[in-house]
């Protein structure tokens, strides 16, 4: 049997070295495997590895290869394939985006079936990388004779044909063993054939799948509200996305640089109608500044240190600060477009009025956001920013990326801040978990922060209800290995 | 009356609106098979206004009044079919104004043979054998040329021959030539007549010649109708038209047509 | 003739060469790189992989430096490879052409078809009602939205009647999305058909023709429609021209596999090279049929031929 | 040349033109030769088609010739810059052929002349339109003339028409194509006299077929045929003695009362 | 024009009637004119306030046009959005006919070589696609409506010059313009007085329907911050923002639809006007 599922953009590539988008890696981890897996909670699982050893320094990873793993092509999966995965992604020449969350890699070795991954500093997030699809495992066949890529992995599916921006063909791959433990099925998908195609309309893809004409789509959050009390249609959300949406600061510019006024803005935002409203009541209300799921975050603790919607309180900071209804705090309000995120913002700016600010909306596209963004974090003075933006990832580790001098478009915090995200990849286990807790403190209570909601873009799919057994895993990947089709 | 081919009685146009002052107001004559009849008279007095009615062609701002039959029949009740048919057909015209007149976008081969591919079912060959005939009674020296030429690239007087070529292949019953020769040269001018009246004289067909030339009147036409501020003011047989003229204003007509030797002294320039 | 010809390439190829470098430079003026949108939207805009990656595309060489190098490349035919995935710009965009070439004669083709009768009835009526029923459709298809006029046709050929596949780029995909096209379209074709027509329907020459006894189809088909369509054809040529360079919104509703949507994909993401092979592609189509048009106008217009 | 002969108003030398249609050339002039006195009236008649009035029309400057020159008031048009070219073609007027076509469709007869007449620095519309209604008069148009467009008028009142715009400047030099064919006899008169009014300071190429105007009009006449200039002489001469076979021919074809074909 | 009836048939229109086209669209465009400018004092609801009523509710009394995703009332939305979508379109084709016209008279006049160069230069302009444009434009002078308006004005020009050119190259080689030049005028007075009236029905038909991408476009633009930022209400970025409901709440996309519509046709109909008003031969004589 053939799946057919529609989605709204297609792959940039298939080389999951090179893709960057949650879309790419959604289709090159059909490709191929990951060394480790990852349960529910996170929780590293046996893989392509079957087990492995981690030095008391945290410095060196000893994975054991399982053997009998045969590649797309038919060869058989071996160490050396691990190791070149390794060398590849850590070439010039790949141009590697992802390669940050490798890790402070020293060396990769094998001996007999074990492959050793040397660090020169600990890495903490390395297990949760190594288990999502950031860092899959490709097998030589890859690199073709004259250089070029062809996808040769291990997963359930095998590349047949790929037009960019219409479709791609997937296989069933004969050979596949499972290990993941979020999957049932241990062997080859039940479907035959699986064909990803693109219909960039979100109404059009609904259109589609009312006809039958594919079987799976993305909806648009508006049409997966109308499906939701449909019984003839199935609609997922991804639990395990890994994303959420927060509001940040140009905290740098007076007078945000006051974390009374950031805290005050936060405390105006009404998260759960925006949840409701804007997103149709398919996302939930959070707390901390990583994603719910993800390793040490609570989202209990973060309520108590955050804050919560409160406008009189708000208004009575701010009054304190001299801003009221009648001269208010000018900020911007500054985004760039997601699902949601406009009739969302458009809520933010009614809020903030409630309290004595005055937001005024500027909408960019994507790119133009961040190197704009990237600009206001530098500044002191002038009309202060507050924004929002969407992140995701597999470990609460992406704060370091987020919020480390320089940081995500310079909106680094510098200081002690730096030290504690640094420290917190060299831990492990509870630890960890503890670390990351004080930076979430840290960031709430200073008001450097305010989650929205979680998740927040892809994270939707909705099916006829002949479907069964569609999964979404970590980061919004999408699983086919259990789905049936009923006759 | 019997067999007259054309009929025009009481005819009134008006341009603009029912209570417009007239252009042109009771005017009736008669054109008879084989005959050369003159239209002539100031300019401004109406000619090609009743021309264009013949045709039924005025402008949407024209209101009409009167009638005008032919072979009998009234051409304000023929369908627009039958008009059609009529036109071109059996009723030919020259207008005035080649210009304007020729299709600027068209071949004027295009433009010469499509009454006859219409109208005499020819083929387009043919046809063209037949315009290229024509361009030649007309005189027109090279005949290849000009049909493959656009307006455009013809001189004023080759263009009117155009026009008079065009009308006269498809040898309608009754031709309407509203001065027809103003932009020839005398000698053309000539041929022109000469061939107007040789194929009347051959085929028994009515001429409405529409003209200001006393000179040509004198030499083509059968009977003159003389026209002023839109009336007819003075209608007969050309004789008696040209040589006893009764009204005021044709026997202005008359002797303000000099010869050459009248126009040398009358002129008296400095010779 | 043909010297005039081989002037005219020339000039278009410089043209062409012009645009490509401009493109260059503007491209980069824009704010925001190739480099932080792939990786904002990777999960991982480490500030380190940003320098690297920067350094890695060749991103950090001076703009105008860039410009001329890219120019000197396409001048050898190679438009370089995308920078997300990585991909043969030139293949990837000429597997891409065919289609928009189709939709875009099928879209103007259906533009001509229902704009010009349109236009013409219009014309002939002029002042009665069916002159106004005309204007009024004409205007119904200029103001209704693009996608929304697609997105209907899907509900109603797709959905409902189950005539069409909602999705995809095949020959029996193209029929709504060329009815759209030619819907939005067609009122421009209409009304300037009909502005033309009320004009020359009261030039002298057409009553020379109705006095030649022509049919009154003749007439107005022959005598009346030839030159009115030398406005049309400047009009329909340009819109044609821009066509060319893809419909992003047609494209997007059908799921049309052309360059539009590609385009403006790599404009928002960045990609420079692509979005360069694509201007190359959209002068090309623009130079192309405005030289084309320009020889065009001799050819239905004599009178301006000689010039 | 004697330095005390004041240079003519308009000379042409060696004048040809040649046109392109269908990939052949078509010769319209071939080395004419040609000078217009000041104050005096050149009649130019012969065949249809013998290039009358692209003569004409490369006298005032909307032809580009092939070969030859042009001089006005004895300096070459050639040879002068771009403003004082326009300021000598300015002098220069031309009444054509097809009054109709010459006309702009959409714009009423007063507007036009005020225009011919704002392009010569008088740029009172009150004054102008006066103007062009005594001019209008004068060529015995209706009185609402003014107000018209130039579809409300008969073939010879648009011949009329042109003629009151191409005079409203007072022109040192008027090329005339044809521009009283149209005309009945009388009215004729009339223009032919408001013509010769400006004689005492205009130079005219009178371009006609009419022979009894020309000969009446004119000082001087030129005979073209296919191209060429085939004889030349005083209105007498030419009238009375015609020494080429063209021009005899031309003169016997002229329509006279008393003879019948 | 039905031939032998044609003399005898009453005129087309009664005379009371002629200038129907120009008072109809008038009266429309009035209309809209005046709801943008009244539309803070008759608009039933504050046209920014959520949840005035439920959200996506069709037409009611209490709601007319219904309400919006964020429980906004459409009805004053679209009464607001007039003056932004008025002035966008207005402002847009304006512009984009002022310099692509004066472009396109100007290479039509020009001798054969500058010709061939403006040709190209315009040629160079029409090869950038629209949103590089707008984005280069964002780059230089940040974003927000007017530079969303110039972007599309700018995106217009050569479309505009292009066919102005075309227009004015057949009617430059016409007589009549022939005969002003003879009479030396100035060319650019030539342009305008003479040749502009002979092409101005098709640049009124470019114009007008120029009028209705304008405000499509300045939609198409607003998510790379060119165009209207929302909550302001617009009748493109209102369509846009509708676009996904369009199963769910249709009316979001009909009544703003239907508000451009209606001042496309106005535009339609006082052009129509104008010709009749221009066109000598079908106008009426004065008696
Ligand atoms: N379309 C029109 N609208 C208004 N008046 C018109 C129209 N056509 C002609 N006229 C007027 O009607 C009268 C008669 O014009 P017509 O063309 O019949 O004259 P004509 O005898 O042919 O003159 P000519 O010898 O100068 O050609 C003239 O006064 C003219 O101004
Ligand atoms: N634009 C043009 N393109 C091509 N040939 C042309 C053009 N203009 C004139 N000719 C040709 O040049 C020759 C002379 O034309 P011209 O108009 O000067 O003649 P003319 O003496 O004025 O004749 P007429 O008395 O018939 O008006 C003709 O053979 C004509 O076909
Ligand atoms: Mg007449
Ligand atoms: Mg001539
Ligand atoms: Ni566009």
């Amino acid at each position: 049997a053939t799946l057919t599922v529609a989605r709204g953009v297609d792959a940039d590539g298939l080389d999951p070295q090179q893709v960057s988008t949650t879309q790419s890696s959604q289709i090159t981890n059909l490709m191929f495997d990951t060394l480790v897996t990852l349960d529910a909670s996170g929780e590293a699982h046996p893989g392509l590895a079957e087990s492995w050893e981690i030095s008391d320094d945290n410095l060196s990873y000893a994975f054991t290869i399982r053997e009998g793993l045969t590649c797309h092509d038919g060869s058989a999966f071996t160490p050396e394939d691990v190791v070149f995965t390794f060398d590849r992604a850590r070439d010039p020449e790949t141009k590697n985006p992802r390669l940050a969350q490798y890790g402070p890699i020293e060396s990769v070795t094998t001996e007999g079936n074990v492959v050793t991954v040397t660090m020169t500093e600990p890495y903490g997030p390395l297990m949760s990388y190594l288990g999502s699809f950031s860092i899959p495992m490709m097998c030589q066949g890859s690199v073709t004779a004259d250089g070029g890529f062809e996808p040769v992995g291990t997963g359930p599916f095998k590349l047949v044909e790929w037009s960019r921006n219409d479709h791609i063909t997937l296989a069933a791959n004969d050979a596949y063993q499972n290990f993941n433990p979020l999957i049932e099925n241990p062997g080859r998908p039940y479907v035959d054939e699986l064909k990803l195609v693109v219909i960039p309309e979100a109404v059009a893809r609904m259109a589609a799948l009312r006809s039958g004409e594919v079987d799976l789509a993305e909806p648009s959050l508006e049409e997966a509200a109308l499906l939701d009390s449909d019984p003839a249609f199935k609609v997922y959300s991804a639990d395990l996305s890994g994303q959420q949406v927060l509001t940040a600061f140009t905290w740098k510019i007076p007078p945000l640089d006051n974390p009374d006024v950031r805290r005050a803005i936060g405390m105006g935002l009404d998260r759960d109608s925006y949840a409701m409203i804007a997103y149709e009541g398919l996302v939930s209300p959070t707390t901390c500044p990583a994603a719910p799921g993800l390793i040490g975050v609570d989202l209990e603790k973060c309520a108590e240190w955050g804050v919560s919607y409160d406008p009189d309180a708000a208004r009575a900071i701010l009054e304190g600060l001299g801003y009221t209804q009648d001269s208010p705090l000018e900020v911007k309000l500054s985004v760039h477009a997601l699902p949601g995120f406009d009739q969302m913002h458009q809520m933010m700016q009614q809020n903030l009025a409630e309290i004595g600010v005055q937001a005024e909306l500027e909408t960019r596209e994507v790119a133009a956001f961040f190197d704009h963004m990237s600009q206001e974090n530098m500044r002191t003075e002038g009309t202060p920013v507050v924004w929002t933006m969407g992140y995701s990832g597999v470990d609460s580790d992406y704060m370091t990326t987020m919020w480390k001098t320089p940081g995500f478009v310079n909106m680094g915090l510098g200081g002690e801040m730096d030290a504690m995200l640094d420290e917190q990849r060299t831990l492990t286990g509870d630890a960890r978990v503890e670390k990351l807790q004080e930076i979430q403190k840290i960031l709430l209570e200073e008001g450097y922060a305010v989650p929205l909601v979680s998740p927040g873009w892809n994270w939707l799919w909705a099916s006829s209800d002949k479907i069964d057994g569609f999964k979404t895993g970590f980061v919004a990947s999408i699983l086919f290995n259990d789905v049936k089709i009923a006759e | 009356m019997t067999g007259a081919l054309i009929s025009v009685r009481d005819l009134s146009i008006r341009y603009g609106g029912p209570d417009a002052p007239a252009a042109v107001d009771g005017v009736s004559f008669d054109v008879n098979p084989g005959e050369i009849v003159a239209l002539v008279g100031e300019s401004g007095s109406g000619k090609s206004s009743v021309s264009l009615a013949v045709m039924s062609l005025l402008p949407d701002s024209a209101h009409v009044g009167g009638s005008i039959l032919f072979e009998g029949r009234d051409l304000a009740a023929c369908g627009r079919r039958e008009m059609e048919n009529i036109r071109g057909n059996r009723i030919g015209m020259i207008f005035q104004e080649p210009m304007t007149c020729l299709n600027p976008v068209l071949s004027i081969a295009r433009q010469m043979t499509e009454g006859l591919v219409r109208h005499r079912a020819m083929s387009r060959s043919a046809a063209r054998r037949r315009a290229l005939q024509a361009l030649a009674d007309v005189g027109i020296p090279e005949p290849e040329r000009v049909m493959n030429s656009f307006p455009h690239e013809l001189s004023g007087g080759m263009r009117q021959r155009v026009m008079i070529a065009a009308a006269l292949t498809l040898e309608p019953s009754l031709l309407i030539a509203d001065e027809p020769t103003t932009a020839l040269d005398v000698t053309v001018q000539a041929q022109v007549l000469d061939l107007l009246v040789e194929i009347r004289n051959r085929t028994g067909d009515g001429v409405l010649l529409i003209t200001h030339d006393i000179g040509v009147v004198a030499e083509v036409a059968d009977r003159v109708v003389v026209m002023q501020g839109g009336h007819v003011v003075e209608h007969g047989p050309w004789e008696q038209v040209i040589r006893a003229p009764r009204e005021a204003y044709t026997k202005a007509l008359i002797g303000a047509h000099m010869s050459l030797e009248e126009a040398l002294t009358d002129g008296g320039l400095h010779g | 003739m043909l010297f005039y010809v081989a002037r005219r390439l020339l000039t278009a190829f410089i043209t062409i060469l012009v645009v490509v470098i401009l493109a260059g430079v503007l491209i980069h003026v824009v704010p925001g790189d190739p480099i932080t949108a792939m990786l904002a939207q990777s999960g991982s805009a480490d500030a380190d992989d940003i320098a690297r990656l920067t350094a890695q595309y060749g991103l950090d060489q001076p703009v105008w430096k860039q410009a001329l190098l890219y120019a000197g490349n396409a001048l050898q035919g190679d438009l370089g490879t995308t920078i997300r995935g990585g991909e043969p710009v030139a293949e990837l965009l000429l597997d891409r052409l065919p289609n928009t070439i189709a939709l875009a004669v099928a879209g103007l083709g259906t533009a001509l078809v229902l704009g010009i009768p349109m236009g013409f009835i219009a014309a002939v009526n002029r002042g009665r009602a069916a002159d106004f029923a005309v204007m009024l459709i004409a205007i119904l298809g200029v103001s209704i939205p693009g996608f929304w006029m697609g997105l209907t046709f899907i509900q109603v050929f797709s959905l409902h009647l189950g005539w069409f596949p909602v999705a995809g780029t095949s020959a029996r995909n193209i029929v709504l999305p060329a009815l759209t096209l030619g819907v939005v379209h067609s009122a421009l074709v209409a009304r300037m058909t009909r502005s033309a027509l009320v004009d020359i329907l009261n030039e002298d020459y057409i009553r020379t023709a109705r006095a030649r006894g022509l049919r009154e189809h003749q007439v107005l088909l022959v005598h009346a429609m030839r030159p009115a369509m030398i406005s049309v054809v400047t009009v329909v040529g340009l819109v044609f021209a821009h066509l060319l360079g893809g419909q992003v919104i047609t494209e997007n509703v059908f799921s049309w596999n052309g360059i539009g949507r590609l385009a403006i994909q790599a404009m928002l993401q960045r990609d420079y090279p692509l979005v360069q092979g694509f201007i190359v592609i959209f002068a090309t189509s623009i130079v192309l049929v405005t030289t084309a048009l320009d020889l065009l106008y001799g050819l239905l217009d004599p009178r301006v031929r000689r010039r | 040349m004697a330095d005390q002969t004041p240079a003519p108003a308009i000379e042409v030398r060696d004048l040809t033109k040649s046109f392109r249609v269908n990939g052949r050339d078509v010769h319209a002039l071939n080395g004419v030769s040609l000078a217009v006195g000041h104050a005096e009236t050149l009649g130019i008649v012969g065949e249809s088609g013998s290039g009358k009035s692209t003569l004409g029309r490369i006298v005032v400057g909307l032809e580009t010739m092939s070969s030859g020159e042009i001089l006005h008031e004895g300096t070459a048009i050639s040879g002068v810059g771009r403003a004082e070219r326009n300021a000598r073609l300015a002098k220069c007027q031309m009444i054509f052929q097809d009054p109709y076509a010459s006309l702009n469709p959409r714009m009423t007869i007063g507007r036009q002349i005020h225009e011919t007449l704002r392009a010569h620095g008088s740029r009172q519309l009150a004054h102008n339109l006066a103007t062009a209604a005594v001019l209008l008069e004068r060529v015995g148009l209706p009185q609402d003339a003014a107000g018209r467009y130039p579809h409300e008028f008969s073939g010879g009142q648009r011949q009329r028409i042109a003629i009151a715009r191409a005079i409203s400047t007072g022109p040192s030099v008027i090329v005339a194509d044809e521009a009283v064919s149209a005309l009945d006899v009388s009215i004729r008169e009339q223009i032919l006299d408001l013509m010769a009014e400006l004689k005492g300071t205009t130079s005219y190429l009178f371009i006609s077929h009419d022979m009894a105007a020309v000969a009446k009009f004119c000082d001087r006449i030129a005979v073209m045929h296919k191209g060429r200039l085939v004889e030349q002489g005083t209105t007498r001469q030419i009238i009375s003695a015609p020494q080429d076979p063209y021009t005899q021919s031309l003169l016997e074809a002229v329509p006279r009362i008393g003879r019948r074909r | 024009m039905t031939d032998t009836t044609t003399n005898h048939r009453p005129r087309r229109l009664p005379a009371a009637l002629r200038q129907w086209n120009i008072a109809v669209g008038a009266l429309i465009l009035g209309i809209v004119v005046l709801a943008a400018i009244l539309a803070p004092w008759i608009a039933p609801y504050d046209p920014f306030k959520m949840a005035s009523g439920p959200r996506l509710t069709g037409p009611s009394a209490a709601h007319w046009f219904g309400t919006d995703e964020l429980g906004r009332d459409l009805f004053s939305r679209v009464l607001l959005g007039a003056r932004l979508s008025l002035g966008i379109g207005f402002a847009a084709v304006a512009v984009g006919l002022l310099f692509g016209v004066t472009f396109g008279m100007i290479i039509a006049f020009c001798p054969e070589r500058v010709k061939a160069l403006l040709l190209r230069i315009v040629d160079v302009v029409y090869s950038f696609p629209d949103t590089l444009l707008a984005l280069a434009l964002v780059a230089f002078m940040g974003p927000g409506v007017e530079n969303a308006t110039i972007a599309i004005a700018i995106s217009l020009i050569p479309f505009y010059a292009r066919v102005t050119y075309g227009l004015a190259a057949v009617e430059r080689a016409k007589p009549y313009v022939e005969a002003a030049q003879i009479a030396q005028a100035a060319p650019a007075r030539i342009m305008r007085i003479q040749v502009l009236p002979n092409i101005l029905q098709s640049l009124i038909v470019i114009g007008s329907i120029g009028f209705s991408s304008a405000i499509l476009s300045a939609a198409g633009l607003s998510f790379l911050g060119l165009g209207v930022q929302p909550p302001s209400p617009e009748w493109g970025s209102i369509l846009a923002s509708g676009r996904n409901y369009i199963s769910r709440a249709p009316w979001i996309l009909i009544f703003p639809g239907l508000a451009i519509c209606l001042t496309v046709l106005s535009f339609n109909l006082i052009g129509d006007g104008i010709r009749d008003l221009t066109d000598p031969k079908s106008r009426r004589r004065r008696s």
